[in-house]
């Protein structure tokens, strides 16, 4: 709306591709944000959608291609244009020295935003990359840029420990200290990481997703079953144990 | 709270126990969400406005905010009139112990559309039915609402009424060159009371883009922006007809809330200021109007009713 | 600012040296206030609307400002159509050396008057008369302005293109159901460009005295919470007709000229921006639209005119 | 408008009569505002009118009888409420070491808050108040009280010295150190005060009043006819030498 425009207009710095269907943009857009949050990127005639911080200085965004929005984002060349408002939503909070973050699909995104923010505290986080084979599998050498340990794990093996996020997560909570989890990906993954939380009286931060309107509270679009409004209150919900 | 000060409020009849209510469309469309607005404080909640069929509404972007309030153009996203029915089954369940009435808002294309969706909410026993006939953003669809036009209005008033027993609300719009107007038709068309304003009809251009931001290009005001346009029409509506008046558009506080009611308002809906707030906004604002009644003497809602008439 | 780029508008023939131009009822109260709005970079300006016999106007408060913009009901004061050709006979002289055209305003009771202020205005050669049909405070004394009725408005312009050779402008109200009809029906009727909008009726109530701010009661919004409702208006008006708009409403910089002109300004309003920067307002936004320009690659602000539509 | 009410609502604390038409009224209103900085007065069902600030903490107005409006005023009491709007314009200035304050009227109010301000400085003001007859002369105590040299000077001579203001003022120049200007008051009275900068090459701040409306430079009502601003660019006027 101009003098207080709705989006900011900017543009592709430069696009990382991840693997076959994820790539990374960075935008020439610095935000004031906490890992976790998110932003409505706005593609002009085709339609704007919720897509979480892999950083915020510049914006940086972790995106797989899995229908027409995204499809025609990875389209987008590097000097092209995007529109942002945000950055909305309630982030992680730090919990313990020792958490564990648990990360399906681009889930990887936040989670990295995550730990670089840890590891400006005296936490030592570990990563726990799930995927359903090696080809998805993606940001194991930014992680490991970080010199933070990562496991991986593959439903099939192909790739790190053979099988679910959640079962890994387990067996790496039985053979070292977890004193918190952290977890975002697909919604079976993060009920997996409730359960094995509640299990193990840890506390836990899941990130959750649902079809968004207004990203701001006021359109009841992004509610869950028990009221609660993934845009608003969340997307990071916390389980105490 | 001074112990002195009642802000119960008597809507057609129906008790509410603060004249706040949540306006249709601002978090209204479940039962869960429903009833945790009306646990936040609020003395009524409207639920999303329905229409016959499911309609996914417009694509994104959808609702934007600015400085001054929000625009929007959400096309009326909603379940469908059936599933609709069970939505408000349900929020009334979870209301009635709370002592928070239900308003089931209706949309249709025709008249008999109209009174077809207000039978099968009605079916749901909500304590009012609210038609929205004044919502901007679906005219490439539905050409001008029916709040456009006075005759328009009051058949589809006659319609509804003709079909169910709750009392009727009937939402009006701002975007017309006589409201008062509007609202005598729909009062002698039986309408129980009146509801004013819906949004104001609005656009954003992004000029980097070159195209409206809305991807329906039109959308409604709401929020700050608006508010000297409402308590204008709740003013003259409250010159020209002896129904009740339900007040939204830009209330933000309590003493918005006074103003509303001053202008003729006899309770106050509340939707974009969840924006700022959340759903804790409701018992904020019913406080700030408790403490402005104590300070300026009001001993019930009442008295302010239609003050700034005198 | 870039060499490459022009922003003069060529508006039904009329050279401006940048489309920005001061609203009417702004500032424009004397010939020395209009060659001070030149002087500090508007493209054209807009003298007070002024009817057949001198105005007092209403009684204070008249004019306050909120948070998001004016809310006004000066009630036309003004000293006349006798008095007021002097004024502009006067303006007319000063402007004459800095290339800034000057546009007359004229409100009047009925046809008949329009066209008898029209004449007696014309007669100080301005090089526009702007019809004001669309005044929302002075209904009290005038009953609806003729800008809520398409008839009633083609009427009021036929009368007085009848009369005066002047390019005659038709200022338009935001406080109807269908702005783009009433744009329709002064174009066939003969207007050679449209304004869009005056401000939009509106009302504020001091929660404290209980009763309306404003003398009159009932005010016009303008400034920034009416932005969105005319760039609404200019677009549809813009997809409706073909003569020239005047885009007015809540322009504050240069982004929001530019957002006018894509919604199919040919030219653009400012009044209450003044408020917050005095006339060097003008001086800014041109600066900055030029910017805007630049980055964005357009050579002449007709580039920009419509964009929003394609 | 209430979130944002145009006007504050407040209650007179105190009135003090002046002298047969003049009354000062002291609200339970604080403002951070400049001498010669004006309020807008409203009487809801009566008129609103601009008043200038005689102190700004708390909000104190000196006003003379003399129409409908300063009637209704005079005619509240202590308790009763009034609602302000403001401040607006510019204030004067301070120059010069020796200023001389030439008051007229209820030109004093102005005057006297000026010279508060003043006397915080290194500046030793000398206040002249010019009166028709001593039954106008107010302030005298005011000033007397904050120990500053207060010369009188009224029409017929029967408080002061004989004369008009600035005709007092030139032989003042004569006989003391003077370094520049300050004049609020009927416009003659101004008038006769620029004359006499322009004849000493001595600064000179004139506070102006014009019929009103909005008082924040829109609606052009109390423009000078050389399209000066009484509310936004003035009231006090700046006079170089
Ligand atoms: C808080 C949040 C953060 C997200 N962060 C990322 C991210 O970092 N990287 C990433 O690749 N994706 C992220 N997503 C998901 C992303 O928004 C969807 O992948 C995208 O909308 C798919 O659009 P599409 O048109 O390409 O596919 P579609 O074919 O439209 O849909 C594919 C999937 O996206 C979901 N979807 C559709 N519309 C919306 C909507 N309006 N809002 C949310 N989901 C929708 C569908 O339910 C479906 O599961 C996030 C979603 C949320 C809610
Ligand atoms: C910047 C400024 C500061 C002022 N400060 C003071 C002050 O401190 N004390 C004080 O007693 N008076 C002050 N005045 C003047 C005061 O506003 C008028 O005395 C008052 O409006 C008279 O109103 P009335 O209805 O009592 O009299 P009226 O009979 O209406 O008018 C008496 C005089 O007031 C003038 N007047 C009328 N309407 C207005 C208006 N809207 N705005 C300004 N003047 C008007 C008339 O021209 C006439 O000279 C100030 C005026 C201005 C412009
Ligand atoms: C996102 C959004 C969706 C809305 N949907 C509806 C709706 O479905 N039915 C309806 O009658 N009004 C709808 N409205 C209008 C509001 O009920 C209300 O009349 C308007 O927003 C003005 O009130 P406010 O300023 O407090 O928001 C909607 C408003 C918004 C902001
Ligand atoms: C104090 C004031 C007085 C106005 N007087 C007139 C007038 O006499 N004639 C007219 O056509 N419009 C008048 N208007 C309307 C403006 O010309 C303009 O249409 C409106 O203010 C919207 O533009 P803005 O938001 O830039 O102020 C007035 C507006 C204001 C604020
Ligand atoms: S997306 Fe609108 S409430 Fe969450
Ligand atoms: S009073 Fe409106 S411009 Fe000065």
């Amino acid at each position: 709306m101009n003098s207080q425009t709705s989006h900011f207009a900017c543009r592709i710095e430069r696009v990382e591709r991840e693997n076959y269907r994820v790539a990374t943009f960075t935008l020439d857009l610095a935000l004031d944000a906490a890992p976790g949050q998110f932003v409505m990127l706005w593609l002009p005639g085709v339609e704007e959608r919720p897509l979480s911080l892999m950083a915020c200085d510049p914006v940086t965004l972790t995106v797989a291609r899995v229908g027409p929005f995204t499809t025609a984002l990875h389209e987008r060349r590097t000097g092209e244009r995007v529109w942002v408002r945000g950055p909305y939503g309630n982030g992680f909070r730090q919990t313990g020295e020792h958490p564990l973050l648990v990360a399906g699909g681009y889930g990887v995104a936040p989670l990295l935003f995550l730990t670089r923010r840890l590891q400006a505290t005296s936490a030592h986080p570990t990563v726990l990359i799930g995927a359903r084979t090696a080809r998805d599998v993606i940001f194991v050498e930014r992680f490991g840029a970080l010199d933070v340990p990562v496991l991986v794990a593959t439903d099939d093996g192909s790739q790190g420990t053979q099988g679910l996020a959640p079962d890994v997560a387990a067996r790496a909570i039985e053979s070292q200290p977890v004193s918190s989890l952290y977890a975002c990906g697909p919604e079976p993954m993060l009920d997996g990481v409730a359960a094995l939380a509640r299990r193990h009286r840890l506390p836990a931060q899941l990130s959750y997703e649902r079809k968004m309107r207004c990203a701001f509270g006021v359109c009841g679009t992004c509610a869950r079953d028990d009221g609660w409004l993934v845009c608003r209150d969340g997307p990071v919900r916390f389980e105490e144990p | 709270m001074n112990p002195e000060i009642t802000l119960e409020t008597n809507l057609c009849g129906v008790r509410l126990p603060n004249p706040t209510l949540l306006a249709s469309g601002i978090l209204g469309t479940s039962a869960a969400l429903l009833e945790r607005v009306a646990r936040a404080g609020a003395g009524a909640v409207t639920a999303k406005s329905a229409s016959l069929e499911p309609r996914a509404g417009h694509p994104n972007p959808t609702v934007i905010s600015w400085e001054a309030g929000l625009l929007n153009a959400v096309g009326l996203a909603n379940p469908g009139a059936t599933a609709q029915a069970g939505i408000l089954r349900d929020a009334r369940s979870k209301l009635a112990t709370l002592g928070v009435p239900l308003i089931a808002s209706v949309f249709g294309g025709t008249s008999e559309e109209f009174a077809g969706v207000a039978q099968v909410l009605a079916e749901a026993e909500p304590d009012f039915l609210e038609l929205n006939i004044s919502c901007p953003n679906v005219g490439d669809e539905f050409g001008r609402p029916f709040a456009a036009d006075p005759q328009a209005a009051a058949e589809v008033t006659r319609a509804v009424k003709a079909v169910v027993d709750v009392p009727v609300i009937v939402k009006l719009s701002p975007n017309v060159a006589d409201i008062a107007g509007v609202a005598r038709a729909v009062e002698e068309a039986g309408a129980d009371a009146i509801a004013a304003i819906n949004t104001v009809r609005g656009m954003a251009i992004d000029v980097r883009a070159a195209r409206p931001v809305l991807a329906n290009r039109f959308g409604g005001l709401s929020g700050p922006a608006i508010k000297p346009v409402a308590v204008r029409c709740v003013f003259e509506c409250f010159a020209a007809v002896s129904i009740p008046i339900i007040g939204i558009g830009g209330v933000s506080n309590g003493l918005d809330a006074a103003e509303m009611m001053m202008a003729g308002a006899t309770a106050v809906g509340i939707g974009s200021a969840v924006y700022q707030n959340g759903p804790e906004v409701f018992a904020r604002i019913t406080h700030e109007l408790a403490t402005f009644m104590t300070e300026e003497s009001y001993r019930s809602v009442k008295e302010m009713r239609g003050a700034a008439h005198k």
